[in-house]
This record gives C-alpha cells, sequence and structure tokens, in this order.
C-alpha cells in the first residue's frame, strides 16, 4: 500500500483506513474532522445563529461534553453508567457556588441563603469555593474524586453490567434528594439560579454569552481529542478487551477494576466539566438536571449516534437535544413519544447507533464497487 | 515481526500528514474564533437591544404562555394554560387590546427549570412577546427571573406562592403569604386550635410556609408539634400518619404538592383520621386535585385559597360557565386557574391606560388598577406589583366541591415580606 | 526467560455448597513437564485449574517455584507468570490479533507506556505471531479466526505474557487432524523452557505428545505415569468402563465434553 | 411499645407493598435476566384497569375482586406483546434491553395521559379497606390499616402462588430449566420460546396485580410506575438473581429499614440512608443475598 495523496485518494484512504484498524488512529480523515469541526463551531454556528440559538447550541454542546465521557465509559468499557448527573451536578455546582459568591460580593450571602437560611455567614464548606482557582479545579476534580471513590468500591467487588447501571441510577436519585434537602445551603428544589456575572464578565451582556460559548465549543473538542487519544492508546485497547471479557483480561495479570475505574473517572470528570460550562451558558443548575431523568437522557444521545463512536456520540447527543427542543416547541406529546421510539429503535434494530449507518453505506458501496466487502465493522470500529 | 511490513510504513505517513493538518486546523480555528469575536464586539450591543425588543407593529400583538404541557407539573399547568387562552379568547372577540388582537404563543417548560428559563429566552427573543403568563412552580420562577429581569419584559405569575420576593418584571397575581397562610393560621386560632402538625413536600415553598407559621404559632400560642418533608413524588406516607396520629395535634397543616396528596390523605384515613378528630388545611388542594384523590378520602377536609368554584359572584357564575362551555362539563374551575384569567384582564387593562405596551410604561401604570374578577374585585399594588386578595377557608364536600366557610371579609394588600407583621420581624 | 519452574499441589480441596469437586489432590508437575489431566466428565480437571488460578477458592497448598498461590487474586497469580486458557477460545473478538497479543504482552507497562498509542509491533509479539503462525493475519479482528486459529491466538497469548507455566483446557477440542498435530508440535516446542499442563478428551493427541499423564477421578488422582503406565493401570479402566478394555474406554473417553 | 409495633407494622406493610412490586421482577429479571424498565407501567396498567372497571362495576369491593385477575391478564398481555415484539431480540444484550424498555416505559406514560388524561384518576376503595382494626386500644391505640393487612395478605398469596407454580407444575419445571441451562432445555424438547413468553406473561401479570394493590394506597396516574421501579429494582439485586426467597427478605428488611429511619429521621434523610446501607450491602455481597453458583466464565 502506497501513501495516498490528497485530494484524489479521499476515498481510498476512506476504504483504507477501514479496512487497516491499526491505522485508524491515525488517520488524515480525523484531521480533516477535527478542522471541519472547528470552522463549524467557530465560524459557520455564530455566523448563522441568533443569539438566542447560539445559546441553546452552546447547552447542547454541553450534552455532548458528557456524551464524549460516556461514549469511552459505556461504549469503549461496557458501563452503562445511569450516573452521569451526579458528576454533571457535582461540576456545576461546584462552579455555580463559586459565581454565587462572586454575585454576592465580598462579606455578603448568596441571595437565597438570605431568604430561606439562618446562617449569618457562609457555611464552611462552600468557603473553599470563594478561591476561584479551588472553584475551577473543583469542577473537574470533585467529580473525579467521588467516582474514582465510587469506582474503586464497585468495580473491586466485581459489581458489574446491570447492577452497576441500577446502582449508579440510585445513587443519582439518592444525590437529588439530599440536594434537595438541603434548601438553606443549596436552594433546594430551586438550585442556584440568577447568575450574573462569570469570573468578572457580565453574562447578560451577548458578547460575553457569545464568549461562553466559545469556551464550551473549544472545551468540547478537547475533550474530543483527550477521548479519542485514550480510545486509541493501548489502555484504548484494554478497555474493550475489559468491556469483552473481564476474567480473560483478569488472566492476563491485569486488574480490570483499574482500567474500569479510570475510563469512569474520565467520563466523570467530563460529565463534571460541563456541568461547569453548562452555568454560565443557561444561567441556573439544579436537581432537576441531576435526577435519573436527565441522566438517563444524557445517555439518550450517544445511544442513538452510536455509543462506541465519538463522532456518533457527539451527532447524537446535539442532535437529540436539538429534536427535543424543535419537537417540544410545537408538539410537547409528540415528543414523548418520539424520545421513546428513538430509545427503542436505536438500541433494539441499531445497536451501534447511527454510526453505524456509515460503516453499512460504506460497505455495500464497497461490495457494490466489486472489490471484496470489508468485514463488518464491529461496534468499536468506527471512529 | 519486522516493521518493515506495508502497513507500519505508510503508518508514518499518515502521522505526518494528520499532523500537518491539524495544526492548520487549529490555526484556522483560532483565526476564525477570534475575528468573530471582535467583529461582534461592535455589533452586539445594537444588535441585541432590537432583538429583545417586543414586536408591536402589525395589528396584531403575541404574548408568551409558559407553562408545562409534559412531565410531572402537566396536570396543573394545563389547566393554566387553557384559562389563559379563554380569557385572551375572550378579549379578542371584545375587540382586543388597543385595537390589537392577541396571539399566543405556547410553550412548554416541560416541568424542567432550565427548560423554563430556555423558553422565556426564546418567547421574547425570538417571539418578540409583549408580556409572558404562567409558570406554576417557585422552581420555575426563579429560573425564568433573571431572564424577564435582563430582557426587561412582563411575567404574569398566577400562583400562590412563598412571597419573599418582588422583582420588577413580574407581576405576582396568586396569594402572597398574608393573603393565604397567615389568614389560615388566624381561622385555624379562631377555631381554638391550639396545636398543629406541619406536613410538606420537600421544596422551596412548603420550607418557607412552615418557617412563617413557625413564628406565627410562636408569637400566638400555638405548639408546633412536629415537622415532616416528604421528596417531591414520594408516596408512601405510612410512618409520617403514624407520626402525626401519635402526636395527637389539633390540626394538620398540609403544604404538600401533586402526587403525595393521594397517598397521604388515603393513609389518613387508614391511620382512622378524620376531618372531625384533625382536620388539615391543605393550601395545595384544588377542585382539581379533589377531583384526583377523591372525595371519599377528603370529604369535610379545608383548603386555604382566595377562590373556589363555588364563589359567590356575576362575575364568577360566567367564567365558570365560559370556561366549562370551552373545556368541558366535568372540568373544575380553581383558584390558580382564575388567577391566571385575571391576569390577561390585569395586563389589558395597564395596557390600555398606559396606551402602551411597552413594559416601563404598563409598570408605570399599573397601581391601582382593579378588576372585577372572578374572585371580587382585586386592585393592583403598584409598589410590590403583587394584588389585593381576599382569603377564603373552604371546606371539601362529598360532592368534590369546596364551600367556602370563612373568608377575610375584604380584600387583604399584599405583603411579600411580611413587613406588616412584627411577629414575622425575623423571618428574612 | 527465567528459569524452570515446577507446580507442587498438597492436598487440595475445593468445595461449593456442601459438594466437593476437588478432594484431596497431591500434583506435582515437574519442571518443563509437558503434562496431560485427563478424566471423566465431572473429575475436577477444570475446577483444579480454577484453583490453581484463583479463581475459585481452595484449600491446602499450591506452590509455583517455590511460592504459595492459594489466596491470591487472580491477576497477581497471572503476574507470577501462570497463564491458562479455557474450553471456549476466548479471545478480544473485536480487536486485532495484533491488539490481542499487545495486551497479553503488556501487564507489567507503566502508566505513559498504556496512555499512548502502540508504535510498531513489540519484539516478543512479533516472535509470537511467527511462533503460532498468525502473522499473516496480524490486523484482522480476532472475531474472523477460524475456530483452531483463536486456540492458537490463545497460546500466543500465553507466550508474549511469558509464563513459566501454561494451563490449557482442551487446546485441540474441534481442530481437524493437521491442525491437531500442529499444536501437538507447538506445546513439544513450548515445553522445551517453559512447564506445560493439558487438559485433553483426545487420547490420540495425548498419546502422541503426552511426557507425562495424571489421571483425575471424581476429585481425586487416580493414576499418574508415562501413558503406557496409565493406560496399563487396571484402576483406570475400572473407572472408565468398568470392565471393558481399554481400546474402548478411549473411544468413550475421545468423546468431547458437552 | 406501640410505637415501636406500629413501626414494625408500617415497615412491613411497605416491605409488602415493595415485595408485590418486585415480585414480578423476580421472574423477569430474576430469572431471565431481563431489566425491564417498563414494569412500573404494567403496574400503571393494572390500577388503570381498576379504575376502568369501577366504572361498570358500582360495587367497590366486588370491583377491586373483578380488578385482580384482569388486571393480571391485562399486563400479562402487554408484557407478553413486549417480549414478542423487542426483548425476545435483545436476550444476549440486558443492558440494551434497560434502555429499550425505558423507552417503552416513556410511550407508555404518554400513552396512559392521552387515554385518561395528565391528572391523576381516582378510584373508590371498599369502606371496609378504607378502616383500621384496633390492636391495643386505650389512650395510645395501635391500630393496623386494613388497606395494608389486605396487600399484606395479597404479597403473601402472591408469592406462594408464584413459588407453587415454580415448584410444582410442569410449566415452573420448564422455567427452571430454561434458566438453569437454555441450550440443554432446547435439546430436551422444550420451546425456549414459548417459556420466555409465559414467563413474561406471569411476571407482567404480577405487576398489574401489584396495580391493583396500589389503588388503595396511592395515586393512580400516568408517572406512578416511574416513582416505585428503582425502588424495586434495587429489592431484586440486594435480594439476589434469581432467588425468591431473596427477594421476599429484603422487600421486608428494607421496608422495616426505611420506616425505621423515617420515625427516627426525616423521609428524606432515610431514603438517602437506606441507598446508602445498599451500597455498602453490595460491598460485602455483590451478588446479593442469596446467589446461584455457576462456573461459568462471565
Amino acid at each position: 500500500m502506497t501513501e495516498p495523496t490528497a485530494p484524489k485518494g479521499t476515498t481510498v484512504v476512506a476504504e483504507w483506513v477501514v479496512k487497516s484498524p491499526v491505522l485508524k488512529g491515525c488517520s488524515a480523515r480525523a484531521a480533516a474532522g477535527f478542522a471541519a469541526a472547528a470552522v463549524a463551531l467557530f465560524a459557520l454556528a455564530p455566523l448563522a445563529l441568533s443569539d438566542f440559538r447560539l445559546g441553546l447550541l452552546a447547552k447542547y454542546l454541553c450534552t455532548a461534553m458528557v456524551a464524549v465521557g460516556i461514549c469511552l465509559a459505556w461504549g469503549r468499557g461496557g458501563l452503562l453508567t445511569l450516573g452521569q448527573g451526579v458528576f454533571f451536578g457535582l461540576g456545576g455546582y461546584a462552579m455555580a457556588m463559586h459565581l454565587k459568591i462572586a454575585d454576592a460580593g465580598p462579606g455578603n450571602l448568596p441571595d437565597f441563603m438570605q431568604l430561606y437560611g439562618t446562617a449569618t455567614e457562609l457555611p464552611w464548606w462552600w468557603r473553599p469555593f470563594e478561591n476561584p482557582l479551588f472553584a475551577l479545579a473543583a469542577t473537574v476534580l470533585l467529580p473525579m474524586a467521588v467516582a474514582a471513590i465510587l469506582g474503586s468500591f464497585i468495580f473491586r467487588r466485581r459489581v458489574k453490567g446491570a447492577y452497576f447501571a441500577i446502582l449508579s441510577q440510585a445513587l443519582t436519585a439518592a444525590f437529588a434528594i439530599w440536594l434537595i434537602g438541603q434548601q438553606a445551603t443549596t436552594g433546594g428544589t430551586n438550585g442556584l439560579t440568577d447568575i450574573q456575572g462569570f469570573f468578572g464578565y457580565d453574562l447578560n451582556d451577548p458578547v460575553n454569552q457569545r464568549m461562553v460559548y466559545f469556551v464550551i465549543a473549544a472545551a468540547l473538542l478537547l475533550l474530543i481529542a483527550l477521548a479519542r487519544q485514550l480510545i486509541h492508546s493501548r489502555y484504548g485497547e484494554l478497555l474493550v478487551a475489559v468491556r469483552d471479557s473481564e476474567e480473560r483480561v483478569r488472566f492476563l495479570g491485569y486488574n480490570p477494576a483499574n482500567v474500569k475505574l479510570v475510563a469512569y473517572v474520565v467520563a466523570a470528570g467530563m460529565a463534571g466539566l460541563a456541568g461547569a460550562l453548562f452555568v454560565p451558558a443557561v444561567g441556573i443548575i439544579s436537581p432537576a438536571m441531576i435526577g435519573i431523568v436527565p441522566s438517563i437522557e444524557f445517555v439518550i444521545g450517544a445511544a442513538v449516534g452510536g455509543r462506541a463512536s465519538l463522532v456518533g456520540a457527539v451527532l447524537g447527543a446535539v442532535g437529540v437535544a436539538w429534536a427535543k427542543t424543535a419537537l417540544s416547541e410545537e408538539f410537547p406529546a409528540a415528543w414523548t413519544y418520539f424520545q421513546g421510539l428513538l430509545f427503542i429503535v436505536a438500541l433494539a434494530f441499531l445497536p451501534g447507533g447511527l454510526a453505524s449507518l456509515v460503516g453499512i453505506v460504506r460497505r455495500r458501496r464497497a461490495a457494490r464497487a466489486g472489490g471484496e466487502p470489508s468485514p463488518a465493522l464491529p461496534l468499536g470500529e468506527a471512529a | 515481526m519486522s516493521s518493515g511490513s506495508s502497513g507500519f510504513s505508510s503508518f508514518k505517513g499518515s502521522r505526518f500528514s494528520r499532523r500537518r493538518v491539524t495544526a492548520g486546523a487549529a490555526a484556522l480555528a483560532a483565526v476564525v474564533a477570534l475575528s468573530a469575536c471582535g467583529a461582534k464586539t461592535d455589533a452586539a450591543g445594537g444588535s441585541s437591544d432590537k432583538a429583545a425588543k417586543a414586536d408591536t407593529s402589525g395589528d396584531t400583538v403575541k404574548v408568551g404562555l409558559l407553562n408545562s404541557l409534559s412531565g410531572t407539573m402537566a396536570i396543573s399547568e394545563v389547566t393554566v394554560r387553557d384559562s389563559l387562552k379563554l380569557a385572551i379568547e375572550e378579549i379578542n372577540a371584545s375587540g382586543g387590546v388597543l385595537g390589537k388582537k392577541i396571539k399566543p404563543i405556547s410553550e412548554d417548560g416541560a416541568s424542567d427549570w432550565p427548560t423554563f428559563a430556555e423558553k422565556a429566552n426564546k418567547l421574547i427573543k425570538e417571539d418578540r412577546v409583549v408580556a409572558t403568563f404562567g409558570c406554576w412552580t417557585s422552581a420555575s420562577r426563579k429560573a425564568v427571573k433573571p431572564v424577564f429581569e435582563k430582557n426587561k419584559s412582563l411575567l404574569f405569575y398566577p400562583v400562590q406562592y412563598e412571597g419573599l420576593e418582588e422583582s420588577p418584571y413580574i407581576f405576582y397575581t396568586g396569594a402572597t403569604t398574608n393573603q393565604q397562610i397567615v389568614p389560615a393560621l388566624d381561622y385555624l386560632k379562631s377555631e381554638g386550635k391550639k396545636s398543629i402538625y406541619l406536613v410538606g413536600s420537600d421544596y422551596v415553598f412548603p420550607r418557607t410556609a412552615n418557617k412563617i407559621i413557625k413564628a406565627y404559632a410562636k408569637a400566638n400560642g400555638m405548639k408546633v408539634l412536629g415537622e415532616d418533608y416528604a421528596p417531591l413524588g414520594s408516596t408512601e406516607f405510612s410512618t409520617i400518619a403514624n407520626k402525626v396520629k401519635a402526636s395527637k395535634a389539633d390540626a394538620v397543616f398540609n403544604t404538600l404538592n401533586g402526587d403525595s396528596n393521594v397517598a397521604f390523605f388515603k393513609e389518613y384515613k387508614s391511620a382512622g383520621l378524620t376531618a372531625k378528630s384533625m382536620p388539615v388545611v391543605s393550601v395545595s388542594i384544588a377542585e382539581e386535585e379533589v377531583k384526583s384523590i377523591g372525595s371519599q378520602y377528603l370529604a369535610g377536609q379545608l383548603t386555604a385559597w382566595n377562590y373556589y368554584q363555588t364563589t359567590t359572584g356575576e362575575a364568577n357564575t360566567e367564567f365558570v360557565k365560559a370556561y366549562k362551555a370551552k373545556y368541558g362539563q366535568d372540568k373544575p374551575t380553581s383558584d390558580p386557574m382564575e388567577a391566571a384569567y385575571t391576569s390577561v384582564y390585569l395586563w389589558k387593562a395597564m395596557v390600555e391606560k398606559a396606551k402602551s405596551f411597552d413594559p416601563e410604561k404598563v409598570k408605570a401604570a399599573s397601581d391601582g388598577i382593579t378588576f372585577d374578577a372572578p374572585e371580587g374585585k382585586v386592585t393592583v399594588d403598584g409598589a410590590s406589583q403583587h394584588i389585593y386578595k381576599t382569603a377564603r377557608i373552604g371546606k371539601i364536600g362529598s360532592d368534590g366541591l369546596i364551600e367556602q366557610v370563612w373568608d377575610s371579609g375584604k380584600a387583604i394588600k399584599p405583603d411579600p415580606y411580611l413587613k406588616g407583621y412584627s411577629w414575622a420581624s425575623g423571618l428574612s | 526467560m527465567s528459569e524452570l519452574s515446577g507446580l507442587e499441589i498438597r492436598q487440595l480441596r475445593v468445595s461449593f455448597d456442601g459438594f466437593t469437586a476437588v478432594d484431596g489432590v497431591d500434583l506435582d508437575v515437574r519442571p518443563g513437564d509437558l503434562r496431560f489431566l485427563i478424566g471423566p466428565n465431572g473429575a475436577g480437571k477444570t475446577t483444579l485449574v480454577d484453583a490453581v488460578t484463583g479463581l475459585v477458592k481452595a484449600e491446602g497448598s499450591v506452590l509455583f517455584g517455590g511460592d504459595e498461590l492459594l489466596g491470591r487474586s487472580v491477576h497477581n497469580i497471572a503476574r507470577s507468570g501462570i497463564g491458562r486458557t479455557f474450553q471456549t477460545a476466548t479471545v478480544f473478538e473485536e480487536l486485532t490479533v495484533l491488539q490481542n497479543l499487545d495486551i497479553a504482552a503488556g501487564a507489567g507497562r507503566g502508566m505513559l507506556t498504556m496512555l499512548r498509542r502502540r508504535k510498531g509491533v513489540p519484539e516478543s509479539v512479533g516472535r509470537a505471531l511467527e511462533t503460532v503462525g498468525l502473522a499473516e493475519l496480524a490486523d484482522s479482528p480476532a472475531g474472523t479466526l477460524a475456530h483452531g486459529q483463536k486456540q492458537w491466538l490463545e497460546i500466543g497469548m500465553l507466550l508474549v505474557q511469558d509464563v513459566r507455566l501454561l494451563l490449557l483446557d482442551e487446546p485441540v477440542a474441534g481442530m481437524s487432524h493437521d491442525e491437531r498435530q500442529a499444536t501437538g508440535e507447538l506445546l513439544e516446542r513450548i515445553s522445551e523452557d517453559r512447564t506445560v499442563v493439558v487438559i485433553e478428551h483426545d487420547m490420540d493427541f495425548m498419546r502422541s505428545f503426552a511426557r507425562s499423564v495424571s489421571v483425575l477421578h471424581a476429585g481425586k488422582v487416580l493414576s499418574e505415569g508415562t501413558v503406557t503406565e496409565v493406560q496399563a493401570d487396571p484402576k483406570v479402566q475400572a473407572v472408565y468402563l468398568g470392565h471393558a478394555a481399554v481400546q474402548d474406554a478411549e473411544l468413550i473417553l475421545a468423546e468431547p465434553e458437552a | 411499645m406501640t410505637v415501636i409495633l406500629g413501626q414494625t407494622f408500617t415497615g412491613i406493610s411497605i416491605g409488602a407493598v415493595l415485595l408485590l412490586i418486585a415480585l414480578g421482577l423476580s421472574l423477569t429479571f430474576g430469572q431471565m435476566n431481563v431489566i425491564n424498565m417498563a414494569h412500573g407501567e404494567f403496574i400503571m396498567a393494572g390500577a388503570y384497569t381498576t379504575y376502568v372497571l369501577q366504572k361498570s362495576i358500582s360495587g367497590a369491593g366486588l370491583s377491586l375482586l373483578v380488578a385482580l385477575p384482569v388486571a393480571f391478564l391485562v399486563a400479562g398481555a402487554l408484557g407478553a406483546l413486549l417480549e414478542w415484539l423487542l426483548i425476545r431480540r435483545l436476550y444476549l444484550r440486558p443492558l440494551d434491553t434497560l434502555l429499550v424498555t425505558w423507552g417503552v416505559s416513556l410511550m407508555l406514560q404518554q400513552l396512559a395521559r392521552d387515554i385518561f388524561g395528565a391528572p391523576n384518576v381516582q378510584t373508590r376503595a371498599p369502606d371496609l379497606l378504607t378502616g383500621n382494626i384496633t390492636i391495643i386500644g386505650g389512650d395510645d391505640p395501635l391500630t393496623f390499616a386494613n388497606s395494608r393487612l389486605f396487600i399484606l395478605g395479597l404479597a403473601i398469596a402472591a408469592v406462594v402462588a408464584l413459588s407453587l407454580t415454580l415448584r410444582m407444575t410442569s410449566l415452573g419445571r420448564r422455567i427452571r430449566g430454561v434458566v438453569q441451562n437454555r441450550d440443554l432445555a432446547e435439546v430436551s424438547g422444550i420451546s425456549t420460546e414459548r417459556v420466555d413468553r409465559t414467563a413474561f406473561f406471569i411476571g407482567s401479570g404480577l405487576a398489574g396485580v401489584a396495580g391493583v394493590a396500589l389503588t388503595l394506597v396511592g395515586p393512580i396516574g400516568p408517572t406512578m410506575g416511574t416513582n416505585i421501579i428503582i425502588d424495586a429494582f434495587l429489592v431484586i439485586v440486594v435480594g439476589g438473581i434469581g432467588q425468591l426467597k431473596g427477594t421476599v427478605i429484603v422487600a421486608f428488611v428494607l421496608g422495616v429499614l426505611q420506616s425505621v429511619l423515617e420515625y427516627s429521621t426525616t423521609v428524606s434523610v432515610a431514603k438517602v440512608l437506606v441507598l446508602v446501607a445498599i451500597v455498602a450491602f453490595l460491598q460485602w455481597r455483590p451478588q446479593g443475598l442469596y446467589t446461584l453458583r455457576t462456573r461459568s466464565l462471565v
């Protein structure tokens, strides 16, 4: 095989990438994809969309960040985490707590504490969040630490599969109930609302809202790059091995608990960052973003787009979030049916998600071209 | 295997091109991003002002209806949306507002607070509505409040709530605490109830209401024998019923919401507690809820509102008739529906007095506006942007309707921060 | 490759809910042996291997190169140089042959190596590809391999894992005659510098390649020795058919386990 | 003393509700390893069946009795339909089943909303079941709610019926055979397909029966299933897959734990503590209270 020359070789490259899995991590196609995404996110979207729609896109991109983590943990590692809401919430609250303190100004309590609380000063566990650097670090590190502790318990005891899914769901329910119960210090069901500033920038200013969008878009690309690196590294291969046969990996001398833990913790960090950036984009974080339903909704996007494919998961997350807005504007009842159908069709009949359609089409085309059909794309193949 | 095999040599080649393309993409992205920001910084001020401004150019004006049409809150909020639509239809039939017909744009908040904020933004920025009506839960109101304040657009909020709020861009047409909770306590006191037990759902309204109740009780020689909160949606109340029963309180003050009420009252009856032995005063049970719980469990229990379907008066007779004609004879009317219906008429009166749809002018014209509402005559208090309302205690009948057993005699001046009550001084 | 080590099992006992699957087994496999474990269904062969590799809890003592194995975790035992295969070939079907071998080779890799992409083929992996004859198929997904090829891949994985003791559970089940021959020769080569234990039902295969044989029955070692010695042992004949000749017993034994 | 007895009874009655809603799952999840998130909506179907029947049968007591078998059939039929349409394609992918059936549950909820309206509906309970019996009279009486006693009785009856079916009948033997060794069962001439569908029918039917019972103590609305489904799954997870006795014990233990914690703390704290206790328990016994030992390599 010789090195293909652009541009004539583009389709050749595509074929070649599919046929040589060894090379799939390093294709020029991926780089071109990144470039296209960057152009779309940084140039086309801001030009084409109104401030309002761009704000919505920012929100969708936050969902996509969570989906990147889900793609890693579930698509690659087989860990169906129905509790990403916990980490999204931890990141979001860490960010919102700092912003509320900053909004209130030095020496003052955040507005809701004055209304509903009895305390005259900040609770001790709010204090560290006065420091912007601590808060920023906490948005990612706090969810990761929680995931590390939970995960090390859960995985070491070999709680897996459906048990893990149900347990993670129960945990997110417990976390939401706990948050709601602490109204005086967490804002209860209301959550933390009415966030005005973002590290000195006034969020009411549309220009700053735009900047928040750019930050989110950049963060998403960064997370995708990070996830790509992980997926195509030796670790990524090992993770797939653990997904497919945990015991076998154990007999090779690895501790699968640690392998899974890394994916779980990284996914948690990604959800945390998403939650943190969701706050300036939407101006609110509340238990409504944390319970069982939002946690499952995070999974929908990844499942529909293709759990094992980064591009699929990200596009799926954005697409489903967009469909929700668009459909629920006109037909709220229809949205629920549509959402249910999406789940059923995507998972029962197209387990690789929409991303697997690309593979199917490509194989068809290859077959028609007279070449030998390339082997069926397994779940983890398209990226 | 030697690394000279074909696969690996092209591997290197591909990496090289990848680097180049990535670097190019990054540079391009950076340039585009910077230029995009730069351009927007200059233009943004003008364009965004224009986008947020309400559209009053045609011969119709748009108003937003922001209610949960799906999710857990849809049960209640759909009825509010229906009665808002009724009021708009009536107004359009009688010539509209300032000669313009009203076009309602209905959005679904989906019982999800960030969605409420998103939809509020859409109504203001995309649809450019002149005013918005809706929201039910405190959480949804808190979520949209900054949106309306940022964009200087008006929201009419039709549900009784926990007070402690005065937003310059919200008109509150439901009761605040001194128009519902405080009168209910006055009533219990006048009935000789010396001790009460507090049961509520775990969210802002019950917790704040109970804080007020405790302060009131302390100042008025009543004892609060217990206070319990159940997570929203909780349907297991046997332990709470046991606790209430063991407390032997004179009455129960119930701030539970939605599904929880059904389970609570079933358990209450099973525990052998009755309206006679230990009456329950509920502040979130209206005619619609009575229908879904069943008068079997509720007959004789008390509610505190400002309006019942049975409230007397010409205005209410017509309202009930019109509502049933439009939505069905079996559909009851309730307090939040009435407050929503009233809010549209109040807005119309304000606009007509201001002779403008401009929110600032409408606000300025609001003080002293009156309307003969189904609940009786209501007056807008321009300073707090709440309205004067009459408090009413009702008793649930075995037919599922609520009969008034007591009222405050006159419309009570809204006092969201309870500044006029000395016992409440330490509350906020 | 480090020096050869043998396996020394003393009074090994495994029971599940009252049923004793392995009942006081004593077994010595000397360094560099190519030992076959045979016995009827339910004799405890696989359970014995499970116990040695830490998959099931057991009492007694298992020494490998002088170190006690019992009570240690599966991956820990694997790291001390013991590898196994399973009755049904267990390879990572969605990874390529190369990736499978690379993972097997990498248990001791550091964090940084793990987080980087694989560049080129590690030397041990390249050698194993040649040894098990899968070099041509290095980039094929393991799921597309033929049954026998998967078994070889598994053996290859043990080689790159650099184990000193291979425990193979029916490595030639379902293979053609030629494939069996190739596998046997492969095992002979491997056992030059490693210790190999094979659970097998195929008596022809056993006769051709076993250096020593242990017969398990009802959780105990019934007989031990060379192929000829074991075949001549009346106890073995009694277990297999009560009275019939060894020849008949072999027919029975040749039935693959379900 | 009355408090302790009262709370113990309350705990047992909470446990009975848990047991009823989890019982069907112990068959579909526990025996067949299918995670059916739409189980809650089958419970809802049972509750709505009661509501519909009351429109045509006037006597509250009679309609409740009729509702029990009818709800069993309605929910069972829904379950069998679901099995035939979707689940049989997914036996090897339990996690996907979880998500697919969650989608089904969304659609069933919306369907209920479209048919019966978004608000809760009411059913009349027979007067006998809204009262209580006094165990200890006097100033500090101990009373047991009749509705709770009825549910407890119903739960026990359901457990007995299910375990007898599994043990004594040929259907039960076939189900257990398929659970233990699918391939062997098939070779032995058992139609695993039919056994799967029957088991699913029974499991879902039990959810319908639970729905009838829930009309006595809770709301009847489109979202009633979602509120309880997680609790039900936790019962099975903690009880152990494939073990009826684990389900029974754990349902009652969790019920009593919940009621004691609720009494001494608050409902929210109790919920959180119970969940923490479950996580801690799974640290100790990751496969649940009782487990079937298998030698298979998972």
